[in-house]
């Protein structure tokens, strides 16, 4: 299993601030699937990371990541 | 799989004023230090639309803003001569006019402990994976966004 | 011959942690602030030679040091939009590890109040008739100078 | 009279924090009498303010007038 995050702004439109998912090859295809799940996502903007390391290009999912749907930041 | 120990900055509600003069009066000791920078976020009732901001609600990808914060620490501690830094980040429903970030420096002489608390509150917002959610007097809310 | 109101700034002894709290608790109520930045002077133990700072003796001329700050405050509150700044300068004998110094500003957005502390204290330090003698261990003295 | 103040290191060499002396026309005049009484002040760097005012240049000092002797500040 996978496990999807999803912080801030996004949660509003899946309503869930996690879901577990089957194992998925890559990043690519992860939020491809993601984006299908919820079509927000195509007019969102936001950045993934895999186990708390940003992606910046396609990337292999092992079994048991964590993968994190981030809008941008608002701290402080 | 984590190993290095990362300090932890969150902590649940806002940054009490008895905690800050905790943390001043804990530095006397420290006789090295010639001056001392804080930097304070303060929650801000802005109106939105006619509706007036009551509450910042905060939330992190807290194992990653740790992360990030790590990385912050270290190249700051690189780039000034420091003798500590310390950081508050408040998670949770933090009321306008209540301190939802503390930041503070310090140093020999004073240029390293402003230039460094001033790099480090940029740093904090445009790094940390933090979230804040502004709640409206009445049922709305609406998310903050950081300039 | 003085007819405006001045502040004074000057207190005898040191600046304590929980009067700079009280100054912090104090602004909860004015929910237009976003961002505090404060600076405090704190006394340090130098070496002078073989004989360490046990304290630092300030005196002033009080009259002309309320002028020039009257004159610091009215240029960086035309320079800065801030909303509040509150200056605190010690007088009389302050211990190594004491505070000596507070510089308290506040605006909506925090570039103002960090740049306009941090303006306030190089000309606390220029322009302020303010002399600090370096009381060591023992019996003798040295008169600070500032960089 | 005048009133002579002096602040700082300069108390050092003067052994008081002021002196009341009679009238003197000017400002160029006072800092000579004041060389003479205290000669370590020919080798000390000070600025000198009338009336709580910075003198520049040769100043008439009128009766009642407060002179401050003042060295580099060292304050904060």
């Amino acid at each position: 299993m996978i496990e999807v995050m999803f912080f801030g702004q996004l949660t509003d439109g899946t309503g869930v601030s996690s879901v577990m998912i089957e194992e998925v090859a890559n990043t690519d295809m992860l939020i491809n699937l993601m984006k299908q799940h919820y079509p927000f996502l195509e007019s969102s903007t936001y950045m993934v990371a895999l186990n708390n390391t940003m992606v910046t290009e396609n990337t292999i999912i092992r079994p048991g990541s964590k993968v994190a749907f981030m809008p941008p930041f608002s701290g402080g | 799989m984590e190993t290095r120990k990362e300090k932890n900055i969150f902590t649940e509600g806002p940054v009490e004023a008895a905690f800050i003069a905790n943390s001043i009066a804990k530095h006397a000791t420290n006789t090295s230090i010639g001056g001392h920078s804080i930097f304070l976020g303060q929650v801000r009732a802005d109106m939105i639309g006619d509706k007036q901001v009551q509450a910042i609600e905060y939330t992190s990808h807290v194992e990653m803003a740790l992360d990030a914060m790590a990385k912050i620490r270290e190249d700051i501690f690189a780039k000034y001569e420091l003798t500590c830094m310390h950081v508050h980040h408040s998670l949770g429903v933090i009321k306008a006019g209540e301190i939802c970030l503390f930041v503070f420096t310090s140093s020999k002489h004073r240029k390293a402990a402003i230039d460094a608390c001033s790099e480090c509150v940029e740093r904090i917002k445009a790094e940390l994976p933090v979230w804040g959610k502004e709640i409206l007097e009445g049922e709305g809310y609406q998310w903050k966004i950081n300039h």
